[in-house]
């Protein structure tokens, strides 16, 4: 099994996209069903991968490593493998990808089969660039996952659908393509562009770090969206199809902050030591940011984007906290929004398949018509707003925990603005609910709204076990991570030691 | 002053003038006739270099053929004057600025900068610029350039054909 | 059966409430309404149950247990099990909260069967029990856990089921929105308090190494002095968190409009339990504000200060629930200010004796509530705005119902201080200290304890005695069985609650002495019992003389008002706590948010940066390439930013003019340029 | 054979000559002395060649006259052929008419 | 001469003996595609012959002629680019109703120059090939004739390509001049032995710039393109925006790196800019248009921008050849992208011109499926997004650059790649996201060419190794 798991896990859905090409477009359930099909079966194949998974061993696993083609000295690999960083965002990808394609039954019901294609496509990239551990493969895959989002953005969005489409083409192109040049950089002087090879040997020294380490976050902090670069974040979800909405939340914002985890604190431990506190700054004024601009939204959507500002916040401190707490908080805290702003997306896409409006000036009392509807909705705004006993109070806390002791933020007054955060986060979370589902049922066109249904549910229940599970009994996830985070750590400190 | 000197000197005036006239004739068969002139002060020039194949080729095929196919078709066409007052100024004062710019720079070039450009003229070894050097050069050393220009004039003459063709189904 | 045996049933307090809770989620809508609110209230008596066997078991070992159950978060030092301690001190708030606890749950049965009728939604009936079991689960973890991170979950946990037992008739209130704003106020007001208890916790964390209480608790013993500035620091923190969940000031704007919940939620929740969390919490902490140097007396002062302000606010109400709120506060600040003083024992027992007769005060209000409801549907009255809560609209009920009456003065007299009822003693007990340990906290006591005294005797006057001021109040009747017969148990209490620490014997304070070492037993001054009481019958004799002596009619303006003059305006605009917060924070707030999503965001960042300096910047600069437009772009419609860049980007078409010799004089400048370059360097 | 001259002087000659060809192809709208204007800048060329051939007593560079003289007349074939055929179809052959195509 | 001479130029001659061949047997064919059949197998006889002999190096006719790997390599280019050139040209031609069989004879005449500028060991042979390979591109710019955009394009083309070739002669001369030969071993040698009279070359290297930088299309000297590529017949700009650019890299690589490498201080820094501003113009104006055919012209000024990076990089001795061989990739990179680009162009062209906006490619995605999937391949190709080989291009000419110490420049590279993704989504966006009813009929050789371009598009985004290792064994320029 080692050798071939990832590699299948990845490609799998690939297999799937090409199988659909061979069922005549007009014949949409069977597609829907083919596309579920190869969700499921790339998430049984992403269990599968979970049990043959050592969480004791800190180091790669499962690693597939032939040569693909040389430049010069340059050998590029293709190179996967899988560890405590990124093994959880794998398992996220595959299992919101099921949920989604799910959500998506009744709600895409023009061009079927090229938006499953896409999709799978999506999945493929998503679940390469958490597996690529050669340079070069990381990239291809990062970059390959703007094409079929631009895709499903850009044909089954909204209104403004090819304005949004581009922009966020454009925004996490102009990111990546200094990462790309880092990257040629880095494989030029360390010779190689084996991840784990790289950071073996931490050959860069460190005012050069520095500039690496801005060219790789220029990619990243434009995905995760850190504050002031998410501009691109709230067209993109507003525009974006419900189920691209959740995969864009859930997983391809988590890309960003995988990519800190893996490359900016792997390969360049100096510089990040030395700009944790600003890092942390920026991540503290998204918190803040992102939470106050969310209250202010009219468009549920909208309100949900920005949240996800505010919350991605949360995992950028924890992760440039640089030690254990904050390191495992930021990676549960990862898995966690995915969940819960997941959730939100698919939330929010019930009710505007439903009324095809999604200001919330014109709900108000649905908690009559639509209980199961609230009931979920009311978990997963708690979890979202860090209700202790849920997934999001065990993210946020442990981060917090890491962050207030951190040395390398320095200053315990990062952690406390971030608290002030959590408040706002209750504000217009249970602004919002309170917009949807309480006061007087007094729009006519609300007064008939169906609750939902079975397959519904069925796309909720799942994450709302998970929000359970990891807010009551966290110990699995943590101790998959525990191992590689406890090696990044100690790289870390490591580095540490030597700057002084 | 030598003799050779004043000559040179007297066919560059010529030639320069006779470029400056072409370049401002309004008629353009003007122009062709000042060419013409600029071509033979050359094939004088190639003669004094020691170039006397050259220069007869200069005078068959320049003057001879090319400029009275020029004239010949300036007269078939009775375009003589197209040219009215330049309508973009800017085009014509940027030309001459950067023309200015260019002559000096060619003079800094040949003179200011320093540069070895062989002094005066040395003698030759005989038959030097004859036609027989020439095509013992030509056929040996520069077989493949002498091909390539047969192909080169087999395709212009298969151009001119295509371009100029009158097609009737359209 | 050992002691162990039966601390190892401890989770079970929690387990039947969660059950229940389960149970009435997934069944409450199919079987019936007394099924759901019997299975509620079967599972508080369970969890009773177990409570006296835990206070059994502590008779056996009085050191009390651990008991773990799983492992929850371990991430290197910080390690965080899901486990209770059982030891007297949560043992004794087990007691209260399930006793009294299920006593409302069985009022509760009466009461929500004809609220839900008069709110017209009966389906929503089990809800209300669904709610109730998951906050007395809430609660109890709150009561139970073992480590700051367990009661902030159970503290947090009740912070949920307040919000949503206040927003209950969700639909209701001003604007058919009030009540959802109310239970929002509350979570979010407790959640400022949270932020203090978050930071206390990770100074602890950090500071100690651990966020088990015993762990935390020997540490600082050990360490001593050392420990002195982080024990001031975690203790002022936690008073922010004490201070949100217990109403005190500042933040104790949030429990008079949680009265928008039915009136058990306001018996049981905003009254008898969750809010003296905070009071258990600080005690718990004892040996931490022991050690700490600035925050007793902060505590003391803002407990008494606390207790002074809402009594006068107090005063000055009419509606029946909102004057018991302030009470309520204004008791809470008795409790704290007895923390303060370090008079835990004395802050455990007025909570105790608190929550008996103020149980008992809410559930009578509710009985009268819910009586002149129904005299209001009876007697058909056409009245638009009729506030069956409104004390201007009662008035001669002592008559109509006997039963409620008679309780309803009983805990008043208790909430007075009238010896020899629970109020007496415990209240007495905080004096007593507050006198040799803080006289100016003493003499605001005192103050507080005048005024309660005197909006207790307002009430009981505008209520029960005088004519009905409405045919609703004329049509009113006794309340049914399920509702009296709690009723009937709180007064019992209520009278006799103050054995539980009647002087002398102390009994609370022996028990409490297991868990809380150090603690002194107290002294009984009898001058003080003495000048209490007559103050109270003083003040009680004042209140005679303004609203007995002449009933208030209906519409007139109260008798203080003219009498108070600008003072009266302030209390019944309680002292515009309100208004100022809104002013300061809720506005700003808004306002910032919306300039933050307006302005900054929307109009600066995506407009402005992007649409402006990026894509018309990048036009912009192509028009400086070539500062003529070229209008044949204009109109060539792509999207709104293409149009932009597009437009600009033919900028460069002009140099584009389609002139061979505009294109021959750019080679031409190449060559110039190149050449130049060349010869220069 | 020619004291007194030196390749200085033939190269400021044939670089002057270059320089008004190209000036010509500037300034002037009619294609056809645009056309000529080239062949001066040819010429200037040759010139250059052949002075360079004499300076250096290298003959190959009389043999690129040769070749540069070759690829002239190619180029007026088809240059003249262009000009008669847009002629035709336009009735003119100012080059500044010629000027659909920009943007 | 020896045979084994003969040996050397065997593809130049096969396709000039067929061009003359062809020329006469045309007169007697009826059915054009059999003129195309014939220049097609005659292209094929070529590449067998490149492909045989690749890799044995050889200096022939005395230096005149120098074949290697890298000029195998770019003729292996040249000669796949001209069979896709007449696949895509046979449907076109005959549906725009300019069937004649001269056109396939000029190609071959304008193959065989490109073949030789890749083949020339002598700047004057460079020129004549130049020669050779632009007057027929000069005719076949004017081939729609009498439409008036044709004659114009030919027009402006003519005379900018005359004008820009007397630079470039008047470029040789000065390096004749100055260092007594033409031959670029022996010009190398002259400037390594100090013989050469440098201040004549601060003339001559812009002359050559600039003569080269026209057939390249190098700002500024790329002016002529949009008008030309917009103006001429489709078919033709699809062959000649590949082939010509790739002769004229091969000769730019040819004299700089094999004759001047001594002055690649010089020279250097001026590329350096030019390749700037290439790029930067060329996608700037590229956003403004919307005809199609004037994107992509100015989108091949841009790429030769990129391309020139490499040359840039060249001037860094230690990594010539991999800036060489860099090079080599992205051409061959650039053939399968650029015209399969071109090809969807022709496919969807009508007569009159129209057709040609952007604006018409609206709804392809549902009316044609396969051809919209395949221009979308196209266009993230030249943006450079995965799994293309745009990519692979890109990241190679990146990483030369930046091995070369020109970081800045790289900065420039990828700033204008994200600009390029802006129009080139532009038509990716209509195509799916437009509504609109593109009228195309499916022809058979232009489907072919665009699924084939499409999937070594692909494909060689997916595995580059075989052409990598090609590209890298022949970076290598003979001195």
């Amino acid at each position: 099994m080692e050798a071939w798991i990832l590699s299948l896990v990845t490609f799998f859905p690939v297999v799937g996209a090409m199988l659909l090409l061979f069922i005549r477009k007009e014949r949409e359930a069977a597609i829907r069903w083919a596309a579920l099909m190869t969700a499921v079966v790339t998430f049984l194949l992403s269990l599968l991968m979970l049990s043959g998974f050592d969480s004791s061993d800190p180091d790669l696993q499962m690693v597939v490593r032939l040569p693909w083609f040389s430049i010069g000295d340059l050998q590029i690999e293709y190179f996967l493998g899988v560890d405590g960083l990124s093994i959880l965002l794998v398992l996220l990808t595959t299992f919101l990808t099921v949920l989604s394609i799910i959500s998506t039954w009744t709600a895409i019901v023009e061009r079927v089969r090229e938006f499953m294609i896409f999709f799978l496509l999506l999945e493929t990239g998503m679940v390469g660039v958490f597996l690529g551990m050669d340079l070069f493969l990381f990239y291809v895959f990062w970059e390959f996952t703007l094409v079929p989002m631009y895709f499903l953005i850009g044909v089954w969005g909204g209104e403004r659908r090819m304005y949004a489409a581009i922009k966020f083409f454009l925004y996490t192109m102009a990111g990546s393509i200094f990462m790309l040049l880092a990257i040629i950089w880095l494989g030029l002087e360390g010779g190689t562009f084996s991840v784990p090879d790289l950071i073996e040997a931490q050959a860069i020294p460190g005012n050069l770090q520095f500039w690496l380490f801005l060219a790789f976050a220029a990619a990243f902090a434009i995905k995760v969206p850190m504050w002031p670069l998410h501009s691109w974040l709230p067209d993109a979800h507003v525009e974006a199809p419900t189920a691209g909405s959740v995969i864009l939340a859930g997983v391809l914002l988590k890309m960003g902050t995988y990519g800190f985890l893996r490359f900016n604190l792997g390969l360049f431990p100096e510089a990040s030591i030395r700009l944790a506190p600003w890092v942390a700054l920026f991540a503290v004024i998204g918190i803040i940011y992102g939470a106050a601009v969310a209250y202010a939204q009219k468009d549920v959507k909208k309100l949900v984007a920005y949240s996800s500002v505010s919350h991605l916040g949360f995992v950028m401190l924890g992760l440039f906290a640089l030690n254990i707490q904050g390191l495992q908080g930021g990676i549960v805290q990862m898995i966690n929004h995915g969940l819960s702003t997941g959730a939100l997306f698919l939330i929010v896409g019930m009710l505007y398949e439903r009324r095809h409006t999604r200001d919330m000036d014109a709900f108000g009392g649905l908690w009559r018509v639509m209980p199961i509807y609230a009931g979920l909705t009311l978990i997963v705004v708690l979890s979202s707003m860090g209700l202790p006993g849920l997934n999001g109070f065990v993210g946020e806390f442990t981060i917090l925990i890491g962050s207030f002791g951190s040395e390398a933020i320095g200053s315990v007054w990062f952690t406390i603005v971030a608290v002030v955060g959590v408040i706002l986060a209750a504000v217009y979370m249970l602004y919002m609910f309170q917009k949807l589902f309480l006061g007087p049922l007094d729009n006519d066109k609300n007064k008939v709204l169906l609750d939902i249904n079975r397959r519904e549910i069925f796309t909720l229940v799942p994450i709302v076990i998970l929000i359970f599970w990891i807010g009551l009994y966290p110990r699995p996830f943590f101790g998959l991570t525990e191992a590689s985070v406890a090696k990044v750590v100690e790289l870390v400190s490591s580095a540490a030691i030597t700057m002084r | 002053m030598t003799v050779e000197l004043a000559i040179f000197l007297g066919l560059a005036v010529v030639a320069v003038g006779a470029s400056i006239a072409m370049l401002v004739s309004r008629n353009a068969v003007y122009s062709a006739l000042f060419l013409v002139i600029v071509l033979f002060a050359i094939a004088v020039l190639y003669l004094l270099l020691s170039a006397a194949f050259i220069a007869m080729v200069q005078v068959a095929v320049y003057a001879g053929a090319i400029m009275v196919l020029f004239l010949f078709v300036i007269m078939l066409l009775g375009t003589e004057n197209v040219e009215s007052e330049s309508r973009r100024p800017w085009q014509f004062a940027a030309a001459l600025v950067l023309s200015y710019v260019l002559i000096i720079q060619f003079l800094v070039v040949a003179i200011v900068l320093p540069g070895d450009f062989g002094g005066e003229f040395g003698a030759l070894v005989d038959g030097f610029g004859g036609p027989a050097s020439i095509g013992i050069l030509l056929f040996k050393e520069y077989l493949v350039p002498f091909e390539v220009t047969s192909l080169l004039l087999l395709a212009a003459m298969v151009g001119a054909i295509v371009l100029t063709r009158r097609e009737s189904s359209r | 059966m050992t002691a162990d045996t039966l601390f190892s049933l401890a989770p079970l307090v929690i387990l039947f409430p969660l059950l229940g809770f389960v149970f009435n989620l997934v069944a409450g809508r199919r079987i019936s309404e007394r099924g759901a609110g019997i299975v509620a209230s079967a599972a508080v008596g369970l969890a009773f149950v177990i409570a006296i066997l835990q206070f059994v078991a502590l008779g056996l070992d009085p050191a009390g247990a651990t008991i773990h159950i799983a492992e929850w978060i371990a991430i290197g030092e910080l390690e965080v099990d899901w486990a209770l301690q059982i030891d007297t001190l949560s043992v004794t708030m087990l007691l209260m909260v399930t006793g009294v606890g299920g006593l409302i749950h069985i009022y509760a049965i009466g009461y929500m069967h004809d609220d839900v009728r008069f709110q017209g939604d009966p389906s929503r009936f089990p809800r209300f029990f669904v709610y109730f079991s998951l906050f007395m689960t809430a609660m109890l973890i709150l009561v139970t856990g073992n480590s700051y991170l367990t009661m902030f979950v159970g503290w947090e946990g009740v912070g949920l089921s307040s919000y949503l037992l206040i927003s209950f008739w969700y639909e209701k209130g001003e604007n058919g929105i009030g009540n959802a704003l109310a239970g929002k106020k509350a979570f979010i007001v407790n959640r400022v308090g949270d932020l203090g208890f978050i930071i206390a916790m990770l100074i602890t964390f950090w500071f100690f190494g651990t966020l088990t209480f015993e762990e935390v608790f020997s540490e600082a013993e050990a360490m001593g002095a050392a420990a002195v500035t982080a024990a001031t620091a975690i203790t002022l923190f936690l008073f922010v968190g004490a201070a949100g969940k217990s109403a005190q000031i500042p933040l104790f704007v949030w429990l008079p409009d949680a009265m928008a919940g039915p009136t058990p939620v306001s018996a049981l929740i905003h009254a008898a339990t969750m809010v003296t969390a905070g009071i258990y919490m600080l005690v718990r902490n004892a040996p931490l504000l022991e050690l700490a140097t600035v925050t007793p007396n902060v505590i003391a002062i803002v407990g008494a200060a606390t207790a002074l302000l809402a009594a006068s606010i107090a005063v000055a109400r009419f509606d029946i629930k909102r004057v018991l709120a302030y009470s309520t506060i204004s008791q809470l600040g008795f409790m704290i200010a007895a923390v303060g003083i370090g008079a835990y024992v004395a802050a455990i027992f007025h909570l105790v004796a608190h929550a008996f007769f103020k149980a008992l005060l809410f559930l009578s209000a509710g009985s009268v509530i819910q009586g002149v409801e129904h005299g209001h549907h009876h007697a058909d009255s056409a009245e638009e705005d009729f506030n069956p809560n409104d004390m201007r609209v009662m008035g001669g009920l002592r008559t109509r119902m006997k039963v409620t009456f008679w309780v309803y003065l009983i805990g008043a007299l208790a909430l007075a201080g009238i010896p020899p009822l629970a109020g007496f003693f415990s209240k007495d007990e905080i004096l007593a200290d507050a006198s040799h340990v803080n006289p100016a906290v003493y003499w605001v006591l005192v103050l507080a304890a005048f005024l309660t005294a005197f909006y207790m005797g307002r009430q009981v006057l505008m209520v029960f005695f005088g004519k009905p001021r409405s045919k609703a109040a004329e049509a009113t009747k006794e309340s049914p069985a399920t509702m009296v017969a709690p009723l009937v148990a709180l007064a019992v209490l209520a009278v006799g609650g103050g054995l539980i620490n009647a002087p002398g014997l102390l009994p609370l304070t022996r028990f409490l002495q297991e868990t809380l070492a150090g603690i002194e037993e107290p002294e009984f001054i009898a001058a003080i019992a003495i000048l209490t009481t007559l103050l109270a019958l003083a003040s009680i004799g004042l209140a005679w003389l303004l609203y007995g002596r002449r009933p208030i009619k209906s519409r007139a303006p109260d008798p203080l008002q003219s009498r108070l003059g600008p003072v009266w305006i302030a209390i019944r605009h309680r002292w515009w706590v309100d208004e100022f917060y809104d002013w300061l924070i809720v506005r700003r707030y808004v306002s910032m948010a919306r300039w933050l999503a307006e302005v900054a965001d929307e109009r600066f960042l995506h407009d402005w940066v992007h649409d402006r300096v990026i894509a018309l910047g990048y036009v912009r600069a192509t028009h400086w390439l070539a500062s003529v437009l070229d209008l044949r772009f204009i109109d060539r419609g792509f999207d709104g930013l293409g149009a932009l860049t597009r437009r600009g980007a033919s900028g460069l078409g002009v140099l584009q003019t389609g002139y061979v010799r505009n294109y021959a004089a750019a080679v031409f400048i190449g060559l110039v340029l190149v050449v130049s370059y060349l010869l220069l360097s | 054979m020619i004291p007194g001259v030196s390749m200085i002087h033939i190269l400021i000659l044939s670089g002057v000559l270059f320089t008004l060809g190209a000036l010509g192809v500037l300034i002037r709208r009619n294609a056809i002395v645009m056309f000529m204007s080239i062949e001066l800048m040819l010429n200037a060329a040759n010139l250059a060649f052949v002075g360079f051939a004499r300076s250096m007593g290298a003959l190959s560079g009389q043999v690129f006259v040769f070749f540069v003289i070759a690829v002239a007349a190619a180029e007026v074939a088809i240059g003249l052929a262009l000009i008669v055929a847009v002629y035709r179809n336009r009735g003119s052959i100012d080059v500044d008419m010629v000027s659909d195509l920009k943007g | 001469m020896s045979s084994s001479d003969l040996l050397s130029v065997a593809p130049v001659l096969i396709i000039s003996v067929w061009a003359i061949l062809l020329l006469l047997l045309d007169l007697f064919i009826k059915n054009k595609g059999l003129t195309a059949s014939l220049a097609a197998a005659g292209v094929a006889a070529a590449l067998v012959v490149v492909i045989v002999r690749f890799g044995s190096d050889q200096v022939a006719f005395s230096g005149m002629i120098v074949a290697d790997t890298f000029s195998d390599f770019l003729q292996i280019v040249i000669l796949i680019t001209a069979l896709l050139g007449i696949a895509v040209a046979y449907d076109y031609l005959r549906r725009m109703n300019m069937e004649r069989g001269e056109y396939y004879t000029l190609m071959l005449f304008t193959v065989a120059g490109m073949l030789l500028m890749s083949l020339a060991g002598d700047l004057i042979l460079i020129f004549l090939a130049i020669e050779l390979l632009s007057v027929p591109l000069y005719v076949l710019s004017g081939f729609a004739r009498p439409e008036k955009g044709s004659e114009e394009a030919a027009m402006k083309y003519f005379i900018l390509g005359a004008f820009s070739s007397a630079f470039l002669v008047y470029g040789i001369a000065l390096i004749f001049g100055s260092t007594g030969t033409t031959n670029m071993a022996g010009v190398a040698a002259s400037i390594a032995g100090n013989h050469a009279n440098l201040t004549l070359l601060t003339i001559a290297i812009p002359m050559l710039l600039v003569g080269l930088g026209f057939k390249v299309a190098a700002v500024p000297f790329h002016m002529w393109t949009p008008d030309v590529y917009q103006g001429a017949p489709s078919a033709a700009v699809a062959f000649m925006s590949v082939g010509a650019k790739v002769a004229g890299f091969a000769a730019l690589l040819r004299i700089f790196v094999s004759a001047l490498p001594e002055l690649s201080q010089t020279w250097g820094p001026v590329v350096v800019a030019i390749s700037a501003a290439t790029m930067i113009w060329g996608n700037v104006a590229a956003i403004a248009q919307s005809n199609i055919k004037r994107m992509l012209a100015y989108s091949s000024i841009a790429h030769a921008g990129y391309i020139l990076m490499a040359l840039a990089a060249a001037a860094d001795p230690s990594v010539s050849e991999e800036a060489v061989s860099a090079a080599l990739f992205y051409l061959f990179a650039y053939l399968f992208s650029n015209l399969g680009a071109w090809t969807v162009v022709l496919a969807l062209e009508r007569s009159e011109g129209r057709g040609l906006l952007i604006e018409d490619y609206a709804g392809l995605g549902r009316r044609r499926p396969a051809l919209a999937l395949a221009m979308a391949i196209f266009m993230l190709s030249l943006i450079g997004v995965p799994p293309t080989v745009g990519l692979i291009g890109k990241f190679l000419l990146f990483r030369v650059t930046i091995d070369a110490g020109l970081t800045g420049l790289a900065i420039v590279g990828v700033v204008t790649s994200l600009i390029s993704a802006y129009f080139y989504l532009g038509v990716v966006i209509k195509m799916y996201m437009g509504t609109g009813e593109p009228e195309s009929r499916s022809e058979g050789w232009l489907n072919r060419s665009a699924g084939l371009t499409a999937l070594v598009t692909f494909l060689l985004g997916v595995l580059p190794g075989p052409i990598l290792i090609l590209a890298r064994s022949s970076g290598f320029l003979t001195p």
